[in-house]
C-alpha cells in the first residue's frame, strides 16, 4: 500500500541534465506560448528555437568544462552517462538544432505559414538525440531513439505541400519501425544473456562470462540484430535502402538536420553500446563493422555518381559518411588508439558540412523544393559565384581535399585505423573516397564549366547565407587549424564502469 | 495445463500472424492481430505477468488495433489489396530467405543457449508472488524506481505524438507547389 | 504458474475435481443470472419509461408483462436470417458474439456478495472450500474491466462496417471514436479509486469500504464518481448518449442490416452491459456488496446469513442505478456529435486529470508529513491555473480557425 | 605591400640570415595574393593582372634572393622553418630547402610570373590568376615542406587549381581531361595518404612520440623490412601516377593537351617533378633499403617509358600530344637516374628535372603561340612556317634541341650525367635508355621538318612572327636553356653536397654500395669541389 | 498434472522467433502500408513475449519492465504512423506501398 515507504528512488542530478531540461523547457514553452498568445510574430518561433537549442548547448559547455576536473559519471540510476563523449554529443546536436532552424525559417511556404510544430518537433528530436548520445541503459536509449525517430518522421512528412513529403515521412516510418524492431530484439536476447538491460551491467555479466565459460551463441544473434537496427539508423549498407528515398523526399532543411543529428545520435549511441557495453566480445564485432564500413563506402560512392539529382548525391554520399565514421567505429573497437576521438571528430566535421551542403541545396532550389536536380546547379558560378564557391568549398570537403575540415576528418580515422593496423580498410576507405571524388567534381564541373539553364536572379534568404557562412568558415578554420577542434576532442572519453 | 495453454496461445499467435500476413483485407488483418495480441496476453499471464497482460489488452488491443481499425473504415481504405500480385520478382523468396534466416539463427541460438535460461540472476522477488498485487507493485516499484529516467522519457515520447497529430491534422492551404 | 487463478483460496493447491465443480457452477450461475437479469432489465426499462410517460408498458405476457421480453425474444429467434449481399460475412457473423462476450467477462469479476464484515474479506465456505462469491478475482482486477471495455468496441465498430452498407459505417465510426474518447475520462477517474484504495483487486476494493464515510464516493470526493457515471454511460452507447444508433440521423445504427436472432445478441448485450456497468460502479464507489452502515451502526438484514445479504445489498444498489439509467434515458435529449466531443475532451478528461492530481498531491504531501490545507490549496491554484490556461488556449485556437476561415 | 615585405626582409637578413621566414613567405605570399586577386573588383582587369603580376613576380625575385643567399657547401636543409601546428598528431609546419629542392623552387619562382604574363587566358582572367597563384602556393609548398602531413597536404591541394585550369580555360575535352586527371592523382595519394599515417604511427612505436617530420623519422625511425617496402610502395604509387611512370601515364597526354597553354606549361614544368622530387625525398631519403629493393621494377618501368613515350610521341598527329608524349620519356630518364642512385646519375636526375622544366615549358608556350595563330595544333596542317615566320622558327629549333639532348643546351648536361651515373649500377637498362635519346631526336626533328620546312600553304602564309613580348618572353626560356648548358657549375655545386648527403643515406642505411671512383667523387663532384674551393 | 510435459523458456522464446520472422516477412512483402505497420507490431509482440520470457527464466523483473515501455513506444508510433498515413490518404483515395511512386529508387 505505501509503495513510497518499501521503495528507494534513484537520486536524480538535476544539474547534470541540465541541456535536456532547458531542451524540454523550451519544448513547452513554444507550444505553450504558440497555443497562448494569438498573435505569433513568425521570427519568434525559430528565434526560441534557436535561443533554447543555445543555452542547453552552453550548458552543455559548461558541463565540458566541469568535467575538466572530475571523470565521467554515470546518474539516475546508470540510465545516463556525464562523460566527455555524452557532452561533445550533446553540443553537436544543439548546434544542428540552431542551424536546423535557421534553415527551417526560411524553408516555410507563405500560404501555410510556419507552423510552430515544426519547431517542436525539432527541439524533442534534440531531446531523443541527446539522450541517445547519452543513454547508459538500453531501454533509456531506446526511447531516445524512438523519440528521435519519431520526430523525424514527422519532420519529414512535414511538408504537406508536397505528396513526396509525406511519402518520405510514411517510407521512413515503416523501414525505421522495422529497424527498431530488429534493435529491440537484439536488446531482448543481449538481455537474455546477459540479465541486464544496463550497458556498464552487460559489460560486468559479460566480463564474468568469460571466466564462466558458457554459450555465447544468443548474446551473439543479439549483437547481430542490434547492429542491423543501428545500421539501419546510420544508414550503412547494405541497410542503407531508404535513405535516397527520404532524404529526397523530406524538405530539404529536416534533410539537413536528418542527416546530421540524426546520424550522429545513432553513431553515438553504436559506440557506446558496442565500446562500453560489448568491448569483451570485440573479436565478434569487429568484422561485422569492417564490412559494413567498407560496404557503405562503396554502395555510397559508387551509387552516387550515377544519380542526377542534387539531393540524391548527398544522400548517397552520407552513406559513404557514414562508412568513413565506421572506419572509426572499427578503430575504436581495438581499444587502444583514438578511433573514439576520430569518431567523435568525423562527427563534429560531418555535421557542419553537411548542414552547409543541405543549406546551399536550399538557396539553390528554392522554398519548394523543386530544383534539386543536377540541372539547377548548371552555371551556378555565373548566377551566384560566390555560392557556387561556397558550395565547391564544401563538396571539396565532402571529398576530402586539404585545408578542409573533411581532410582533417578523414584523416583523423584513417590515422586511428592504421594505428591499431587495420590497413586494409584505410586503403579501402582512400579509395572510396576517390570514386566519391569523382560525384562531388560532377557538381562542381556543373556549376564552373556549364552554361546556366536560366537566368532567373536568385534569392538567397538571409538565415540561409547565414548558415552556409557559418559552416564555409568552420570548415576552412579546422581545415587549416584543426588543432582547434582536435585538442578538445582528443580528451573524448567514456565514462569509466 | 500449462502445456495446454501454451499450446492454445501459441495457435492463437501463430493463426493470428499468419493471418496478418496473409489476409487480403486489412480488417481481417487487423482482426487476425487481434487474435496474436490476445494470445500473447495468454502468455504474459502463464509468465506471472498478469500486469503486462492487462495492459496489453487495452493498449494493444484496446487502442492501437481499434485505431488501425477506425482509420481503415474512416478512409475507406478496405479494398482487397490482390497478394498475388507480386511487385518485384524476387523479393518474396529474398523475404522469405531472410525473415526464415532470422528465425533460423535466433532458435539456434535459444537452443545453444538453454544454459543461460535457467540461471536465476534475482530481481524478482517471487516470495511475495501469492500476494494478490505483487507483480504490479514489483513492476511499478521497478519503473518509478530504477527505470524513473526511461519513464520520464516516455512522457516526451508522448509529447512528440501528440505535436505529431495536430501536425498531420492540420488542413493545409495549398501553397501553389506540387503537383 | 498462473496465479491469475491462484489468488482465490479455492484454488490454491492445484486443481481437483471439487474447486472445478465449484468453479463451474459459478460460471453457470454468473451466465444465467446474467441473462435472466437482461431479460428483467428489458422489461423494467420499457415499465419505468412507460410510467414515466404515462402509459401502461407491456402488460400481457405474465404477471404485469414479466414474460414479454421472453416473447420478443422467441419471436425474434424463429425470424429469418438475412445477411446483406454486400456484408462481409465472416465478420458479420462474427460482430454480434464480439459484442456479447465482453459484457459477460467483465461481470466476472464483479463480488456478487459474501461477507466483508470482521475483516473475512468476503470469502464464504462452499463443500467445505473457501472461496469468494465471485467468478475470478485477478489480481489486476479492475484493469481487467477497464481492458474488457477497451475491447467492447470492436463488436459495434465491425458490426456497423461488416454490413457493407453506409448508415451502419458511420454509425460504427462514431461508436468507436466515442468510446475510444471517453475511455480516457473513464480510466482516469477509475485512476482515483486506485489511488485511493491501493489495490486494483476488485474484492479488496470492496473490502476497504466498509461503511459509507468509507465508500469510495466521499474517499475520492464525489467528483471521480460522477465523471465515471458520465463517461461509463457513453461507453455503454446509452442515451444521452447514443448517437451510435441515432434512428433520426442513421437509421437504426451499426445494427441496421441486422436481423433475427444477431440482432437480439446486440439487444442483450445492451442491456447485459448496462447492468455490468452498474454492478461496477456500485463496486468501485459504493461498497458493493457491503451493507449500509453509518460510523457503528450497520443496517442489518435479519434472517439472512452474511453471505446472501451481501448478495441482497449488491442487488438493491443496482437496480438504483439502473433505474438512474431508464431515467436518463426517459428525460435527457441525445447530444449532438460535436458536444459528445466537447464534453469528454474539454470537461471530462480535463477535470478528471485534475481530480486525480489533487489526490496524487494529497497523498504525497502526507507521506512527505506536510500540511494538508498548504498542499490542497497550492494543488488547487496549480489546477486553476492549468484550467485558465487551457481556456486560454482553446479561446485563441478558435480565434486562430475563423481567422484562417476554418469551417469546423 | 608586397615590396615592403621583400624590403623588410632584405634588411633583416643582414643582421641574422634566418630571421625571415623566406620560406614560408614563399607560400604564403601567393597564396595571400591570389585571396587578394579574388576579391579585387571585376570591373578593372587591368589591376588583377597587375597585382597577380607583381605578387608572383615578388615570389620569382624571393626565389632568387635565396638562391643567392644559398650556401653552397651545406649539404643539410637551410632556411629552415619549423612552428607546431597541429599538436594532437605532432605535426609541424616545417620547411626548408637543400640542394635537390633549390632549382625546383627557382623554377616554379620562375615560370609563374613568366606564364602570366605571357599567356592570355581569354575569359575570366580574374578567377584564373587566382587559380594560377594558389597552384603556385601549392606547388611551392610541395618543394619545401619537410613534415609529410604538410607535404602531402599540399600534393593533394595542387590538385584543385590545376582542375580547375584546365576544366575552366582548357580545350575541347577539357572536362573529361580534368577529371581524369584529378581522379588518377588522388587514387594514388590514396595509398600515399594510407602510407603516410602508417609511416609516422610506426615510427611512434620506434621513437615514442608521434611526429610527421620527415627528417626525424628518416634519420632516427628504423622500419622492419618488410614493412618499409609496403610503406615504399604506397608512396610510390602516388608518385608513380604524377610523374606519370608507364603504365599509370595515360591521364597526362589528355591531360596536357586539352589544358591551356598555362596549365601546360605548368604542369610540364613543375608539377610532374612533384613526382620526381617525390621519389627522390620520400622514396630513398625515407626508404632507402625499401628503395634499393624496388629499383629493378621501377628501372624497368622507367626504360620502358622512355621508349613508349618515343615510340607513341612519334605517331602523334597532334603537336602539342607528341610534347605531352616526349614528357613522358624525359621523365622516364628523370626516374632512371633517381633509382640508378649514384651521385652523378642522381645530380643529372635533379638537373634534368630543371631542364626539362625549362625546355618542355618553352616547348608548350611555343605550341600555344601555334595555336593562338592557327587555332590548331595538328601536325599535317602545318607547313613552312620558317620560311613566313623565321625567328619563330629559330626559338623552336634550339627549345626542340634542348629538349633533343644536344650538347651546348641544358638537356645535354642532365641526359649525359643520368646515363653515365647509370650505367654502372644499371646497366642493361641504360643501354635500352640511351636508344630513347636517338628516337627523341628522330621524332622531334621529324616534328619539326613536317612544321617548320616546306612551303607554306594558304592558310599558314599568313602566319605572324613573333611579337616583341612573346619574343622577350622566350628570351628568357633560350637564355636559362643556354646559359645551363655552357654553365652547369653553379647548379651542380649547389646540388651535389645534398646528393652525395642522400647518397651516404642510402648506402647507411640499407647493403647497397654505390661505385666509387676517383676515391669516392665523381667528376662532376670533383668539378663542383674545385668550384667551391 | 494434467500433463507431464512442461513447456520451457526456450518453448516461448523460439515462438516468438518465429513470430518475429512472420512480421518481418509480412513487413516486406505486403504493400499496405496499415498491414506493414501491423506487421511490425507483430515483430514488436515477439520482442515483449522474449522479453517476458527471459524475465521469468531469469527471475529479473527487469525484462517486464521493458515490455511496458515498449507498449508506450508502440502507442506512440502507431499514432504517429496514421496520422502520416491519414494526411496521405486524404489527398488520394488508397494506396500500397507501390503506389509511393514519387520515390522510386
Amino acid at each position: 500500500m505505501v509503495l513510497a515507504a518499501t521503495m528507494t528512488a534513484p537520486e536524480i542530478a538535476w544539474g547534470a541534465l541540465t541541456p535536456l531540461l532547458i531542451l524540454l523547457g523550451g519544448t513547452c514553452l513554444l507550444l505553450l506560448l504558440g497555443t497562448l498568445v494569438p498573435r505569433w510574430p513568425r521570427v519568434a518561433t525559430p528565434t526560441l528555437t534557436i535561443v533554447t537549442a543555445l543555452a542547453a548547448g552552453t550548458a552543455a559547455c559548461v558541463q565540458w568544462n566541469n568535467l575538466y576536473y572530475r571523470k565521467g559519471y554515470s546518474i539516475v540510476a546508470d540510465a545516463i552517462s556525464i562523460d566527455r563523449f555524452s557532452v561533445l554529443i550533446t553540443i553537436i546536436i544543439t548546434v544542428a538544432v540552431a542551424l536546423g532552424a535557421l534553415l527551417a525559417s526560411a524553408h516555410h511556404d507563405d500560404a501555410n505559414g510556419d507552423p510552430l510544430e515544426n519547431y517542436a518537433l525539432l527541439l524533442t528530436s534534440a531531446i531523443g538525440a541527446v539522450v541517445m548520445g547519452s543513454a547508459n541503459d538500453l531501454i533509456v536509449l531506446f526511447l531516445g531513439l524512438e523519440i528521435l525517430s519519431l520526430s523525424l518522421y514527422l519532420m519529414a512528412a512535414s511538408d504537406r505541400r508536397r505528396e513526396e513529403s509525406q511519402e518520405s515521412g510514411l517510407k521512413y516510418f515503416i523501414l525505421g519501425g522495422f529497424a527498431s524492431a530488429f534493435l529491440l530484439y537484439g536488446v531482448a536476447l543481449v538481455y537474455g544473456a546477459t540479465a541486464s538491460t544496463n550497458i556498464n551491467g552487460i559489460a560486468e555479466a559479460l566480463t564474468e562470462r568469460i571466466a564462466v565459460g558458457g554459450s555465447d551463441a544468443m548474446l551473439l544473434v543479439g549483437i547481430g540484430l542490434m547492429l542491423v537496427g543501428l545500421g539501419f539508423k546510420v544508414s550503412a549498407a547494405p541497410f542503407q535502402i531508404w535513405t535516397p528515398d527520404v532524404y529526397e523526399g523530406a524538405p530539404t532543411s529536416v534533410t539537413s538536420y536528418m542527416a546530421s543529428a540524426a546520424k550522429v545520435a545513432a553513431f553515438a549511441a553504436l559506440l557506446r553500446i558496442f565500446i562500453v557495453g560489448l568491448e569483451s566480445r570485440v573479436d565478434d564485432w569487429r568484422p561485422v563493422i569492417w564490412v559494413l564500413a567498407v560496404l557503405s563506402i562503396f554502395v555510397g560512392s559508387t551509387m552516387a555518381v550515377v544519380q542526377t539529382n542534387v539531393k540524391r548525391m548527398l544522400a548517397y554520399s552520407s552513406i559513404s559518411h557514414a562508412g568513413f565514421i565506421l572506419v572509426g567505429v572499427e578503430a575504436a573497437a581495438h581499444m587502444e588508439g583514438n578511433g573514439l576521438a576520430a569518431s567523435a571528430t568525423y562527427l563534429a566535421i560531418y555535421t557542419m558540412m553537411v548542414m552547409g551542403s543541405f543549406a546551399i541545396l536550399i538557396a539553390v532550389a528554392g522554398k519548394n523544393d523543386t530544383a534539386t536536380t543536377l540541372d539547377a546547379f548548371k552555371g551556378l558560378a555565373k548566377r551566384r559565384p560566390a555560392l557556387a564557391l561556397a558550395f565547391s568549398t564544401l563538396l571539396f570537403a565532402q571529398a576530402g581535399v586539404p585545408f578542409t575540415s573533411g581532410f582533417v576528418a578523414k584523416f583523423g580515422v584513417i590515422k586511428a585505423a592504421v594505428e591499431v593496423d587495420s590497413y586494409g580498410i584505410s586503403i579501402a576507405a582512400m579509395v572510396g573516397a576517390v570514386i566519391g571524388a569523382f560525384l562531388y567534381l560532377r557538381i562542381v564541373v556543373s556549376m564552373w564549366m556549364e552554361e546556366p539553364e536560366t537566368q532567373e536572379p536568385l534569392e538567397i534568404p538571409t538565415v540561409v547565407s547565414v548558415v552556409i557562412g557559418i559552416s564555409v568558415a568552420f570548415t576552412l578554420v579546422i581545415g587549416f587549424f584543426p588543432s582547434i577542434l582536435l585538442d578538445a576532442i582528443e580528451l573524448v572519453r567514456f565514462a569509466p564502469l | 495445463m500449462e502445456l495446454f495453454v501454451f499450446v492454445v496461445a501459441a495457435a492463437m499467435v501463430l493463426g493470428g500472424a499468419l493471418g496478418v500476413i496473409t489476409r487480403s483485407n486489412p480488417v481481417h488483418a487487423a482482426l487476425s492481430l487481434v487474435l496474436t495480441l490476445f494470445g500473447i496476453a495468454v502468455m504474459f499471464v502463464s509468465h506471472d505477468a498478469q500486469f503486462l497482460a492487462a495492459v496489453q489488452v487495452i493498449v494493444y488491443a484496446g487502442a492501437i488495433v481499434v485505431l488501425f481499425l477506425f482509420v481503415i473504415m474512416l478512409l475507406g481504405v478496405d479494398r482487397t489489396e490482390d497478394v498475388n500480385i507480386e511487385p518485384i520478382t524476387v523479393q518474396r523468396p529474398l523475404a522469405l530467405i531472410v525473415s526464415a534466416g532470422v528465425i533460423g539463427i535466433v532458435i539456434a541460438a535459444v537452443v545453444t543457449s538453454r544454459d543461460l535460461l535457467g540461471r536465476k540472476v534475482g530481481g524478482l522477488d517471487e516470495t511475495t508472488l501469492g500476494s494478490p498485487d505483487a507483480n504490479i507493485r514489483q513492476v511499478a516499484r521497478e519503473i518509478f524506481g530504477n527505470n524513473v529516467f526511461a519513464f520520464e522519457l516516455t512522457s516526451v515520447l508522448l509529447l512528440v505524438a501528440v505535436i505529431g497529430t495536430v501536425l498531420m491534422a492540420r488542413r493545409v492551404k495549398s501553397g501553389g507547389a506540387g503537383k | 504458474m498462473s496465479s491469475l487463478l491462484a489468488v482465490d483460496p479455492l484454488l490454491e493447491g492445484g486443481l481437483f475435481w471439487t474447486p472445478l465443480f465449484i468453479v463451474l457452477i459459478k460460471v453457470l450461475v454468473v451466465f444465467v443470472v446474467g441473462l435472466v437479469a437482461t431479460m428483467l432489465m428489458v422489461w423494467f426499462e420499457r415499465k419505468v419509461i412507460a410510467g414515466m410517460q404515462n402509459r401502461v408498458g407491456p402488460n400481457k405476457a405474465g404477471p404485469w408483462g414479466l414474460l414479454q421480453t421472453l416473447a420478443d425474444g422467441t419471436k425474434l429467434f424463429f425470424k429469418e436470417d438475412l445477411i446483406p449481399e454486400r456484408a462481409d460475412r465472416l465478420v458479420f457473423r462474427l460482430a454480434p458474439y464480439l459484442v456479447l462476450a465482453p459484457a459477460f467477462l467483465a461481470f466476472a469479476i464483479i463480488p456478487l456478495g459474501g461477507d466483508f464484515r470482521d475483516g473475512k474479506g468476503g470469502i464464504v465456505t462452499l463443500f467445505g472450500h473457501e472461496t469468494r462469491l465471485q467468478l475470478a478475482d485477478p489480481p489486476v482486477g479492475v484493469l481487467f474491466a477497464l481492458a474488457i471495455s477497451a475491447i467492447a468496441v470492436y463488436g459495434i465498430m465491425l458490426a456497423g462496417w461488416s454490413s457493407g452498407s453506409k448508415y451502419p459505417l458511420l454509425g460504427s465510426v462514431r461508436a468507436s471514436a466515442q468510446m475510444v474518447s471517453y475511455e480516457a475520462a473513464l480510466g482516469l477517474s477509475l485512476a482515483a479509486v486506485l489511488l485511493v484504495s491501493g489495490t486494483l483487486s476488485t474484492a479488496g476494493i470492496v473490502d476497504l469500504q466498509s461503511s459509507v464515510g468509507n465508500w469510495n464516493i466521499v474517499a475520492t470526493g464525489f467528483v471521480p464518481f460522477f465523471i465515471f457515471m458520465i463517461a461509463a454511460t457513453a461507453e455503454l452507447n446509452r442515451p444521452p448518449f447514443d448517437l451510435v444508433e441515432a434512428e433520426q440521423e442513421l437509421v437504426g445504427g451499426f445494427n441496421t442490416e441486422y436481423s433475427s436472432i444477431r440482432f437480439a445478441l446486440f439487444f442483450l448485450a445492451e442491456f447485459m452491459n448496462t447492468i455490468t456497468m452498474s454492478a461496477l460502479i456500485v463496486t468501485l464507489f459504493f461498497g458493493g456488496p457491503q451493507p449500509i452502515s453509518i460510523g457503528n451502526t450497520t443496517l442489518d438484514i435479519p434472517l439472512l446469513p452474511n453471505a446472501l445479504e451481501g448478495t441482497v445489498w449488491l442487488l438493491l444498489k443496482v437496480l438504483v442505478f439502473l433505474y438512474i439509467y431508464v431515467w436518463f434515458r426517459a428525460t435527457l435529449p441525445r447530444f449532438r456529435y460535436d458536444q459528445l466531443m466537447d464534453l469528454g475532451w474539454r470537461i471530462l478528461i480535463p477535470a478528471s486529470l485534475g481530480w486525480f492530481m489533487l489526490l496524487a498531491a494529497q497523498r504525497v504531501g502526507r507521506d512527505a508529513g506536510w500540511d494538508q490545507a498548504v498542499v490542497t490549496l497550492s494543488t488547487a491554484i496549480v489546477l486553476i491555473v492549468g484550467y485558465v490556461l487551457l481556456q486560454l488556449a482553446y479561446k485563441v485556437s478558435r480565434a486562430n480557425r475563423e481567422k484562417d476561415g476554418a469551417s469546423f | 605591400m608586397l615590396s615592403t615585405l621583400i624590403q623588410s626582409a632584405g634588411a633583416a637578413t643582414e643582421k641574422t640570415a634566418v630571421a625571415f621566414p623566406i620560406l614560408s613567405a614563399l607560400i604564403l605570399v601567393p597564396l595571400l595574393g591570389a585571396v587578394l586577386v579574388t576579391l579585387l573588383s571585376n570591373r578593372r582587369p587591368e589591376y588583377v593582372k597587375f597585382t597577380a603580376l607583381i605578387v608572383s613576380a615578388g615570389t620569382g625575385a624571393m626565389s632568387l634572393w635565396m638562391l643567392a643567399k644559398f650556401d653552397s657547401h651545406e649539404a643539410g636543409f637551410q632556411f629552415v622553418s619549423q612552428h607546431e601546428w597541429i599538436r594532437a598528431w605532432g605535426i609541424s609546419w616545417h620547411l626548408g630547402v637543400d640542394g635537390i629542392s633549390l632549382f625546383l623552387v627557382v623554377l616554379t619562382g620562375i615560370l609563374f610570373p613568366l606564364v602570366i604574363v605571357g599567356v592570355d587566358p581569354h575569359h575570366d582572367e580574374k578567377r584564373y590568376l587566382g587559380w594560377i597563384l594558389l597552384l603556385e602556393a601549392g606547388v611551392m609548398g610541395s618543394f619545401l615542406s619537410l613534415d609529410l602531413f604538410l607535404f602531402f597536404i599540399f600534393f593533394e591541394i595542387v590538385l584543385v587549381p590545376m582542375y580547375f585550369l584546365i576544366g575552366g580555360w582548357g580545350y575541347d575535352k577539357r572536362i573529361y581531361a580534368a577529371t581524369k586527371f584529378f581522379l588518377y592523382t588522388m587514387f594514388g595519394s590514396a595509398f600515399m595518404l594510407v602510407g603516410i599515417i602508417a609511416t609516422a604511427v610506426l615510427a611512434q612505436r620506434d621513437l615514442g612520440y608521434i611526429t610527421f617530420d620527415l627528417v626525424k623519422i628518416a634519420e632516427e625511425a628504423t622500419f622492419g623490412t618488410n614493412t618499409a617496402r609496403w610503406l615504399f610502395l604506397s608512396f610510390a604509387i602516388a608518385f608513380a601516377v604524377k610523374v606519370p611512370i608507364f603504365p599509370l601515364h595515360t591521364w597526362l597526354p589528355d591531360a596536357h593537351t586539352q589544358a591551356p597553354t598555362g596549365g601546360s606549361i605548368i604542369l610540364a614544368g613543375v608539377l610532374l617533378k612533384m613526382g620526381t622530387y617525390g621519389f627522390l625525398r620520400f622514396g630513398l631519403y625515407l626508404f632507402p633499403a625499401a628503395a634499393v629493393w624496388a629499383k629493378p621494377v621501377i628501372l624497368t618501368l622507367a626504360t620502358i617509358g622512355i621508349i613508349y613515350g618515343a615510340i607513341a610521341a612519334t605517331m602523334q598527329t597532334d603537336l602539342k600530344r607528341l610534347v605531352a608524349y616526349s614528357s613522358v620519356a624525359h621523365l622516364g630518364f628523370i626516374v632512371l637516374g633517381t633509382f640508378a642512385i649514384t651521385s652523378q646519375s642522381l645530380t643529372g636526375s635533379v638537373m634534368q628535372m630543371i631542364n626539362h622544366g625549362v625546355s618542355t615549358g618553352a616547348l608548350f608556350l611555343l605550341v600555344g603561340m601555334i595555336y593562338e595563330r592557327r587555332h590548331t595544333r595538328v601536325i599535317a596542317e602545318l607547313k613552312g612556317i620558317q620560311s613566313v615566320a623565321p625567328i619563330f622558327a629559330a626559338a623552336f629549333m634550339v627549345v626542340m634541341l634542348s629538349s633533343v639532348g644536344v650538347p651546348g643546351l641544358n638537356g645535354f648536361v642532365g641526359e649525359f650525367l643520368i646515363l653515365i651515373g647509370s650505367f654502372e649500377t644499371a646497366r642493361w637498362w641504360t643501354i635500352i635508355a640511351a636508344t630513347g635519346v636517338i628516337l627523341a631526336a628522330l621524332y622531334l626533328l621529324w616534328a619539326y621538318q613536317r612544321v617548320f620546312h616546306g612551303e607554306p600553304d594558304e592558310a599558314n602564309s599568313t602566319f605572324k612572327e613573333l611579337t616583341l613580348r612573346e619574343g622577350s618572353l622566350l628570351m628568357v626560356f633560350i637564355g636559362l636553356i643556354v646559359f645551363t648548358g655552357l654553365f652547369p657549375k653553379p647548379m651542380l655545386n649547389r646540388i651535389e653536397p645534398s646528393v652525395d648527403k642522400l647518397v651516404k643515406h642510402v648506402e647507411l642505411h640499407s647493403d647497397y654500395k654505390a661505385p666509387v671512383h676517383k676515391g669516392g667523387h665523381s667528376p662532376a663532384t670533383d668539378t663542383a669541389h674545385e668550384g667551391g674551393e | 498434472m494434467l500433463s507431464v510435459i512442461q513447456p520451457t523458456s526456450s518453448w516461448y522464446l523460439i515462438l516468438a522467433a518465429v513470430l518475429f520472422g512472420i512480421g518481418a516477412f509480412g513487413v516486406m512483402v505486403r504493400r499496405n502500408p496499415l498491414v506493414m505497420f501491423m506487421c511490425i507490431e507483430l515483430m514488436l509482440n515477439a520482442v515483449n513475449l522474449t522479453f517476458v520470457t527471459l524475465a521469468t527464466a531469469l527471475s529479473n523483473i527487469n525484462g517486464q519492465v521493458v515490455v511496458v515501455f515498449v507498449m508506450v513506444v508502440a502507442a506512440a508510433e502507431v499514432v504517429v504512423g496514421l496520422g502520416i498515413i491519414v494526411a496521405i490518404m486524404r489527398r488520394r483515395n488508397g494506396i500500397t506501398a507501390d503506389d509511393l511512386s514519387a520515390l522510386k529508387g
